[in-house]
């Protein structure tokens, strides 16, 4: 078995590049910031690709499975007798492709960022961010017990919350976007937390290892049931999985991912697309063989709320004119196809599938959907805006952008031989056999997918001949080139061998492209693609009339069912106007006031009784005696 | 009767001497050089209280009449101090012009009620008691109708005359009783015979009535503030300190050595009178905006603290009373200390006047503040150490709940006195008293209080000085 | 016989002067009413063959005493004025204060059992009063005798305090 | 004698008179008739002392004592209220205790 | 002698000095120099503890120093510290000396203000050294009756009626303290004749438990008070709001710390049976003051008050750990209290800072501070991130292990009211977040903001030496809870040495 300490240095370097940049970044000049965090995580991704290929082929020796490794571990924080956290790097197949998702889409977008973020002030504090990011994202995926997660999850929050806000700060919406983002996740962590705090609880450990091993002590509690008929480590895991439905946007925590889009583009891919928004996926990937060995229940939940999720956002993607949103909701969708994935699948072998297939879809995902956001981003660069509204016809301006982004397209919905093609059959697949229902509503999503991605991109390069102010002109070729890299990747990453690579239990698996699923799913991607180009290849008022004729189901899904305002009516109206304001009030006015209230009572009390010092010797007199008298009443006969 | 029992009554007997030297000088002195007096009776008191100081031995005189030891000595001489420090603090005022003719009538009636309270304290049975106890009152009343011009001066003399009248007359009542059902007005046989019978209660009442107005106790107390504020500010002061020390010494020595027999009556007794003194004192200090009525409202309150040392019924009671009474003087003629300097160079003695004090009078207001917060108990000042004694002593018979009261009444009047505290120094005044330097002897008296405020309470030594003395008194 | 008669007279003059003086609105006769009440004292004190403390009563009280009331009523107060009183409901009061106190007080003193004289009743010479006057062994009054002298010699110097007129502040 | 006489006589006698002159003292607004009270309590305490005394310690004379010192502080006493008594009439012009109520509160 | 003896001879010396100096330059320069070395001292103090425990020393408290003060009640000046007590002399080091630097330019009766400041430190630092109760007793007091002057001084808005407010309720405290402490000395020993102030005399002794029911109230409630429980922490949110930077800073940063630290040292540890009995109260109690801190917080618009609330919350969390009575818990408490107290002298120091330019502490006055003061802005951030609980920073340790520790009680109730504890770090992300973004974030509300200087050296000396103690705690967390850890140890084994009786 190969040696893997050096992993502890990809996660290291990008922290390094974060403390330079951000204690000595603003007296730099912003070119040099660019330089050194990209070739920080240019090394990152080096090393990452080194570990790759050490674990999945040179230091492996073929046929045995793929077994977890720890790399390194330190104690971090004595808990309990029990109960130490550590602070390590866990090498497994999950984590290793996780690392070479993260620093390739990273490079990606540092390089890009250095093109698109040219000439902005605070340059170097973006890319100080970009590093953190990089790192916290790497300590999560790397993290070899269940709080060492917990804490670089958390990282990564704020990390996404400073790039979305902090660096336009003087933007409200922008700012407003972070706030929400970083509290909707907060509340999904509390849960995660709690998640923790209860199988913590109840096996006595954090790590990794133990809880997974299929023979270990975590599984083997599993059974009784405690509360509503759910054993405890259902409940916990379900609290867990709320923690990776917040992150990954799955419904009803979605509501800050099309917000967060308010960020810098770049930050979008990166953040919003590719890496952080599949924590949860990961997650629940990290914890899988307690899911579906101890706690089939909560998988269930997975699913559903993967599934639902997808549906959700697909339907809500049809509707939007902000190109990034659309990405965002259409990102959404896909998260929920992964979740789906991992909650119909089943431990080891064949069964593993869907777990498989989710992997394989997240790999094959981060990679078209950096994509996509980066040429979206290549577009704003050049026509300054978010509204497919103000585009059109930006195919022969654009050449570059426009190639790369059909190639998205066409992978992500699904069309052979690109590598969405690979990754969504394989969860169809999973989801045939295990729920048909779910399949069903599988399918109708991949035409959806297929049908927003074409209308998206046929309102970008085709449609109606927009006049623009400035001649849009292709991107640098800073930009262009991870374009094409990715693109690269887009078509290719689909061969990949991910059924001897990545599976449910280390153990490879033959897996084949199963017809009978696949091609109606890509006739169903074709459909969509056709009707989108019926519909927005040209410009005509078709839309608009389909919209119309569904009024209510556009309207709503067009203000995105409406969830927003719900989120701000529990918040605004119930928690701030019906809790904190009386809360505080009360506060003021009751606890407060009956302090108050007993300083004022003995100063009215020195009021009332200042009669009894009347100036006058008679009833001074009076007072000594009856005093007397009563004294002699009370200690003499009544004592 | 030998020389060496002369040695043993020296308090009395140079004191005595004292007065009549004063008395002498003052006939032969012509009207111009009266002032002379002062300086002239500062030395021989200073003397005087030091040659109290030598050491003293248990010894009675006058078949039991007198009784001296190590103990009374040492009320005596904490007493001392304190006069000192007063006629230190007097001697500005002693040299205004208008009372120029009365600097000698001054000082022997202030020692002749010195010579009372030594009586009282090293008295043997309660004839000798009730003269003491006259013998403090009576001229205190003339010194309280001291300043002719002033109508209050005159109210502050006939209030605290008639009021005292009454009270001992009560006492001799109960006193009578006493006699009656003992056969004996010595201390001694009567602790032997006195027995918790209704009569004996009822006697002790009376009795108790009489203390409680030179103590001022609530319900006994509703001269002090009257007399307080019209007599002058250095009699108001010795009133306070002085006087009510004593008083104090004294109840705890006729309670501990006398009474101890009916402990489990009097200490109901004196739980009902310590909550009210000390809850009634603090209401009316509140708001009170004159200092003096301040000041003395406020020392009402801490004669409630006092009892909880007596309610303890046992030497660390003794001990923390006598400390407290050794910390109170200090903290109390610091206070007045300042009062009295302010009131005698300016005429101003209303709370308002202090607004913006330490802007102008630096020193005067950090000495204010030291005294006053040693008067609420707060540390590093003493009487952070002479309150917590106290509380501990009743805490040790088990009154936690009335040592939660006392906490409770120390904390309102922690707001009182940190009103004076705020208007020296955060309060803001348009016209702020101005700079002034007071005399020599002023000083000393101020620096001598701010000393003891600052060094009593780390000077464990005393406390234990005292502790080791009243061991011997109590068995 | 003769005894039980006096007492019994003493008595009344006693508890009836003694009302008198504390109700009478006329100062003066006020003053008088208490010398009745002193003198009839006096008579009980000789009664009880306590003849030098009759004596003393006599000159003391109400020679000394109650001359110096009267002098002063006669300086500071009219002879037809009528002095102020209480209020009804401070009479009221009062009343109440003090006759329930006299009742506690009284209820307790009666009930309780004082111990009789066992031994004999010596009976005392003047000489013994002066022996006891000036002894210092137990049962002796010098010191008191001496310390009342101070008393005196005090209250004297604050009588004059308070009552001389102040030559400075005339001017 | 008196050995008809029972003592409570007396001490019922000394009681009433106590209690008289307290109630003197409490309704009087004269400063000179509240004195004059305060006299008639001392000597109702006086009658207490010489009636113990005489009927159950009469082998001492510590009540006998006791009257004649209390009969010198009330003299010393009685002079000193005069002498105040006066310089109040000079600076109120009457010696009405309800007059003498400057400070208060 | 003791090294202990120099944290009470240096402040003494340092205010000797003062009283010699004639300026704000002189007199600040005198106090940060004292305070300086205070500080190192401090350190210090930490690496021979640490070099001490090395060593194989493991009595319970080190360096101790005992003089026999008053010896009829048999009080002691003893000094001793073990690894609880040298973590809160190190945070009081650090404020205090932040706290200097915070009141730089303080122009007001400055050599009044450094030595009413040094004296209040001085009280805090005696109290944590203190094994004697009586000696705690005294510098506690001590440590509050300065702050009267302090804030009605050198204060703003209705500083008068705050000073008096706080000084009052703190007092009352410490009235309910002083008779559970008596209470304690008189049961300290079955022998009347040998009672004892003495902290680790009176562990040794099991206090009858009619008397603890009795007295525990009085002495929790009693620390409770300066610990902000619910529902007696109205003097805070005054209080913080009228007092200066500095004072804030103190008395959030280290004086409330004085009521954790002393309702766990005192009531809990010297009376374990009424502890677990009560225990449930005062859980509900600080559960409450957690949540409701936070949620107060939300609505507040002034920075200060904002502050103050959420210093009621996380120091009820402090209170509410050491209830859970289990040695992670109270660990927790402990890190918890360091960790307030550093990142909210922290952010008193930034509200100050800030008040000092823009004149105003209402946030909804300003915005987009951090085109204009970035230095301010990004610590500011940062404070509000530690504590928020954002990993890296010592806030996110200490609730963590809080709540872990809690979770691992065997009762639901405990686990329960854990997690409704738990649940607070939402409502502290909402209100930290809407200060932020209203404050720093957004468009610049008022030109006269374009002006504004960033901090001064001596104001980033302040903030930054505070950050670095938050960062240090919260990246490397383990030196810190082993050595409180090993101190904690045979408390909680006499905690656990008594029979568990729960109401649930």
């Amino acid at each position: 078995m190969a040696d893997f300490t050096y992993t502890l240095l990809i996660p290291l370097i990008p922290f390094f590049t974060f403390l330079l940049l951000g204690l000595a970044g603003h007296k730099m000049k912003p070119i040099m910031a660019g330089l050194i965090g990209t070739s920080g995580l240019g090394a990152s991704a080096i090393l990452a690709y080194s570990a790759a290929i050490s674990y999945f082929w040179t230091g492996h020796s073929a046929g045995t499975p793929y077994t977890s490794i720890k790399a390194f571990e330190i104690p971090w924080l004595h808990l309990t007798d029990k109960l130490t956290i550590h602070l390590g790097v866990l090498i497994d197949p999950i984590s290793v492709m996780m690392l070479v998702v993260i620093t390739t889409v990273s490079l990606m977008v540092h390089i890009y960022s250095i093109g698109y973020m040219k000439g902005d002030t605070g340059f170097s504090r973006f890319f100080s961010f970009l590093s953190l990011f990089s790192f916290s994202m790497l300590g999560l995926v790397l993290a070899t017990n269940i709080f060492q997660m917990y804490i670089f999850w958390e990282l990564v929050g704020v990390s996404s919350f400073l790039l979305i806000g902090y660096y336009y700060y003087e933007k409200p919406s922008a700012v407003a976007a972070s706030k929400k983002a970083f509290i909707v996740t907060r509340f999904a962590d509390l849960g995660f937390l709690i998640g923790i705090l209860m199988l913590s609880f109840n096996t006595g450990t954090f790590d990794f290892q133990t809880l997974t091993d299929p023979h270990g002590p975590a599984i083997a509690q599993a059974g009784g049931a405690a509360f509503m008929g759910l054993s405890l480590l259902t409940w916990s895991l379900i609290f867990i999985f709320v923690g990776g439905a917040g992150k990954s946007a799955m419904f009803p925590f979605h509501i800050w991912l099309p917000d967060a889009m308010e960020g810098p583009t770049p930050v979008s891919a990166l953040i919003h697309a590719a890496t952080m928004v599949v924590a949860g996926v990961y997650l629940v990937a990290r914890l899988f063989p307690v899911f579906a060995l101890g706690a089939p229940d909560a998988l269930y939940v997975v699913a559903w709320i993967g599934g639902f999720s997808s549906l959700f956002a697909a339907v809500i993607a049809c509707t939007q004119t902000d190109i990034k949103r659309v990405l965002a909701f259409s990102t959404m969708s896909q998260i929920g196809y992964m979740m789906l994935a991992l909650g119909v699948s089943g431990y080891g072998g064949e069964e593993g599938l869907g777990f498989m297939a989710s992997n394989f879809h997240l790999f094959t995902h981060a990679m078209f959907k950096a994509l996509l956001f980066l040429g979206a981003g290549a577009v704003i660069h050049a026509v300054h805006s978010n509204e497919i509204g103000d585009m059109g016809n930006l195919r022969k301006f654009l050449p570059v952008t426009h190639i790369t982004f059909l190639i998205a397209c066409l992978t992500i919905a699904g069309i052979p031989p690109f590598s969405g093609f690979f990754s969504k059959d394989e969860i169809l697949v999973a989801a045939f056999h295990s729920n048909k229902l779910l399949f069903a509503i599988e399918y109708l999503v991949a035409g959806l997918t297929a049908f927003y991605m074409f209308r998206l991109y046929y309102g970008i390069f085709w449609g109606k001949n927009t006049h623009y102010h400035h001649t849009p002109h292709e991107a640098p070729k800073v930009m262009t080139i991870p374009l094409m890299i990715l693109a690269f990747g887009s078509v290719f990453a689909g061969f990949l061998p991910f059924h001897d690579l990545v599976t449910s239990d280390g153990k490879g698996f033959e897996s084949a492209i199963d017809w009978f699923v696949a091609i109606p799913s890509v006739l169903i991607g074709v459909v969509g693609i056709v009707i989108a180009t019926i519909l927005y290849k040209k410009e005509s008022a078709m839309p608009d009339r389909i919209a119309g004729s569904l009024k209510y189901l556009h309207r709503w899904a067009h203000r995105k069912f409406y969830i927003d305002e719900v989120y701000l009516f529990v918040t605004r109206k119930i928690i701030f106007r019906y809790i904190s304001v009386p809360i505080a009030w009360f506060d003021r006015h009751i606890v407060d006031g009956t302090m108050n209230g007993i300083a004022g009572m003995t100063v009215y009390a020195a009021y009332a009784v200042k009669g009894l010092q009347s100036g006058k010797l008679h009833q001074y007199a009076f007072v000594f005696v009856s005093g007397a008298v009563i004294l002699v009443l009370i200690f003499v006969y009544l004592v | 009767m030998n020389f060496s029992d002369i040695l043993t009554m020296r308090h009395e007997l140079m004191l005595t001497l004292l007065a009549l030297v004063i008395l002498i000088i003052d006939l032969n002195l012509h009207n111009r050089n009266k002032h002379l007096i002062i300086s002239i009776t500062l030395g021989l008191f200073f003397i005087h209280t030091l040659v109290g100081f030598l050491p003293a031995e248990n010894s009675t005189l006058f078949g039991g009449m007198y009784r001296t030891n190590p103990l009374l000595v040492m009320m005596k001489n904490i007493l001392n101090v304190g006069v000192l420090i007063v006629l230190l603090q007097s001697v500005t005022w002693l040299k205004k012009e208008e009372n120029r003719e009365k600097i000698s009538e001054y000082f022997i009636l202030l020692f002749s009620t010195l010579i009372g309270m030594y009586f009282m304290i090293s008295s043997g049975d309660f004839l000798m008691f009730y003269l003491g106890l006259e013998l403090a009152t009576i001229p205190i009343a003339a010194l309280a109708a001291y300043t002719h011009h002033q109508t209050k001066s005159a109210e502050a003399g006939i209030k605290l005359l008639l009021i005292s009248a009454l009270s001992s007359g009560i006492l001799l009542f109960g006193l009578s009783l006493i006699y009656g059902s003992t056969g004996s007005i010595y201390f001694d046989t009567i602790t032997q015979l006195y027995k918790n019978t209704p009569m004996q209660v009822l006697a002790f009442i009376f009795f108790f009535t009489g203390m409680g107005f030179k103590i001022s106790l609530v319900p006994f107390h509703l001269w002090t503030a009257d007399v307080y504020e019209g007599a002058p500010i250095n009699v108001t002061s010795y009133l306070s300190v002085i006087s009510k020390g004593a008083a104090a010494f004294i109840l705890i020595i006729v309670m501990f050595t006398v009474f101890n027999t009916i402990a489990p009556v009097y200490n109901n007794i004196l739980y009902l009178i310590s909550v009210l003194t000390m809850t009634i004192g603090n209401l009316f200090a509140l708001r009170q905006k004159n200092m003096k009525r301040f000041l003395a409202f406020s020392s009402i309150a801490q004669a409630g603290f006092i009892l909880l040392g007596i309610i303890g019924g046992n030497i660390m009671g003794m001990t923390s009373v006598i400390y407290f009474v050794l910390v109170y003087i200090f903290s109390n003629l610091g206070a007045f200390g300042v009062v009295s300097a302010i009131s005698t160079v300016t005429g101003k003695d209303s709370m308002d006047d202090y607004d913006g004090l330490y802007a102008t009078n630096p020193k005067l207001s950090l000495l204010m503040m030291l005294a006053l917060f040693s008067l609420a108990g707060i540390p590093p000042v003493a009487g952070f150490f002479g309150k917590f004694f106290l509380f501990a002593s009743a805490a040790s018979a088990g009154y936690y709940w009335l040592v939660f009261i006392a906490v409770l009444n120390a904390t309102i009047s922690l707001y009182y006195y940190l009103l004076v505290v705020k208007a020296m120094f955060i309060n803001k005044s348009e016209e702020p008293l101005a700079y002034f330097k007071s005399d020599l002897a002023t000083r000393t008296g101020l620096v001598l209080s701010g000393l003891g405020i600052f060094i009593l309470g780390f000077w464990s030594q005393i406390y234990e000085l005292i502790n080791s003395l009243s061991f011997g008194i109590i068995h | 016989m003769l005894n039980e008669v006096m007492f019994y007279l003493f008595a009344l003059v006693i508890l009836v002067f003694s009302v008198m003086t504390v109700i009478t609105r006329r100062i003066l006769r006020a003053a008088v009413y208490l010398l009745f009440v002193l003198v009839s004292t006096a008579g009980l004190y000789f009664m009880l063959s306590y003849n030098f403390l009759a004596a003393v009563q006599l000159t003391v009280y109400a020679g000394g005493i109650v001359v110096l009331v009267i002098f002063s009523i006669l300086l500071t107060s009219h002879l037809s004025e009528r002095a102020a009183m209480a209020s009804m409901k401070e009479s009221l009061l009062s009343a109440l204060a003090t006759v329930a106190g006299a009742a506690l007080t009284l209820m307790t003193i009666l009930r309780y059992g004082f111990t009789p004289n066992q031994g004999a009743d010596p009976h005392y010479t003047i000489t013994d009063v002066g022996t006891a006057l000036v002894s210092y062994k137990r049962d002796g009054y010098a010191l008191p005798f001496e310390v009342v002298s101070i008393l005196l010699l005090a209250a004297m110097i604050g009588a004059i305090v308070v009552a001389k007129k102040e030559r400075t502040l005339k001017k | 004698m008196i050995q008809n006489i029972p003592l409570s006589y007396f001490l019922t006698i000394s009681t009433l008179m106590f209690f008289l002159g307290i109630y003197g003292f409490l309704t009087r607004r004269n400063l000179i008739t509240m004195l004059m009270s305060v006299e008639l309590i001392l000597n109702s305490v006086n009658i207490n002392f010489v009636a113990f005394n005489k009927y159950l310690y009469p082998q001492q004379l510590q009540g006998h004592f006791f009257i004649l010192i209390i009969i010198a502080v009330a003299a010393a006493e009685a002079a000193v209220a005069i002498a105040i008594i006066i310089n109040i009439y000079r600076n109120f012009k009457s010696i009405d205790v309800e007059n003498v109520d400057e400070m208060k509160y | 002698m003791s090294i202990l003896n120099l944290f009470i001879i240096i402040p003494i010396l340092t205010v000797g000095a003062i009283l010699l100096t004639r300026d704000l330059k002189h007199s600040r320069l005198v106090s940060a120099i004292g305070m300086g070395v205070q500080m190192i001292l401090s350190f210090v103090l930490v690496y021979l503890y640490l070099t001490e425990r090395a060593a194989g020393n493991t009595a319970t408290m080190l360096f101790t120093y005992d003089a026999l003060w008053f010896p009829t009640l048999n009080i002691h000046y003893a000094l001793g510290v073990d690894g609880i007590s040298v973590a809160m002399i190190a945070l009081t080091g650090i404020v205090v000396f932040a706290g200097i630097f915070a009141s730089w330019k303080m122009t007001h009766l400055p050599r009044e203000f450094f030595i009413s400041l040094i004296i209040l430190a001085s009280g805090v630092f005696g109290f944590f050294i203190s094994i004697d109760l009586f000696t705690m007793f005294l510098f506690y007091e001590l440590a509050v009756i300065p702050m009267y002057l302090l804030i009605g001084i050198w204060g703003s808005g209705p500083k008068e009626y705050s000073a008096m407010k706080l000084t009052l309720m703190l007092m009352a405290g410490s009235a309910l303290l002083l008779v559970g402490l008596l209470g304690i000395y008189f049961f300290s020993s079955p022998d009347p004749h040998a009672l004892t102030f003495n902290l680790m005399e009176i562990s040794k002794v099991r206090i009858p438990i009619h008397m603890q029911r009795f007295l525990f109230p009085f002495t929790f409630v009693g620390f409770g008070i300066l610990g902000a429980l619910f529902p007696f922490h109205t003097w805070s949110p005054d209080g913080h709001a009228s007092a200066p930077t500095a004072v804030s800073m103190l008395h959030a940063g280290v004086l409330m710390k004085l009521g954790g630290y002393g309702a766990f040292r005192v009531a809990i540890f010297l009376m374990p049976e009424a502890a677990h009995e009560q225990a449930w109260i005062f859980l509900i109690l600080t559960a409450i003051s957690v949540v409701y801190g936070a949620f107060s917080a939300i609505v507040q618009t002034d920075l200060k008050y904002i502050n103050a609330y959420s210093s009621v919350s996380h120091c009820g969390l402090v209170l509410f750990a050491v209830l859970m009575m289990n040695q992670t818990a109270m660990n927790g408490a402990i890190v918890q209290m360091i960790s307030h107290g550093l990142m909210t002298a922290l952010f008193f120091a930034l509200i100050g800072m800030i008040y000092g330019r823009t004149h105003t502490r209402l946030i909804n006055e300003m915005g987009g501070l951090m085109k204009v003061i970035p230095f301010l802005g990004v610590v500011y951030v940062i404070a509000g991130l530690a504590s928020l609980g954002l990993p890296g920073f010592s806030g996110f340790v200490a609730e963590m292990i809080i709540f872990i520790g809690a979770f691992q009680h065997v009762d639901v109730f405990h686990r329960v009211i854990t997690i409704v504890a738990a649940s607070s770090i939402v409502i502290t992300a909402v209100y930290i977040l809407r200060v932020v973004g209203i404050l720093l974030m957004g468009p610049i509300k008022n030109d006269h903001f374009l002006h504004l200087d960033d901090a001064k050296w001596y104001e980033r000396i302040s903030t930054i030496s505070l950050v670095l103690a938050i960062t240090a705690i919260g990246l490397a967390p383990y030196w810190l809870t082993n050595m409180i850890d090993y101190s904690l140890a045979p408390i909680v084994e006499k905690l656990a040495a008594i029979q568990l009786t729960s109401l649930f």
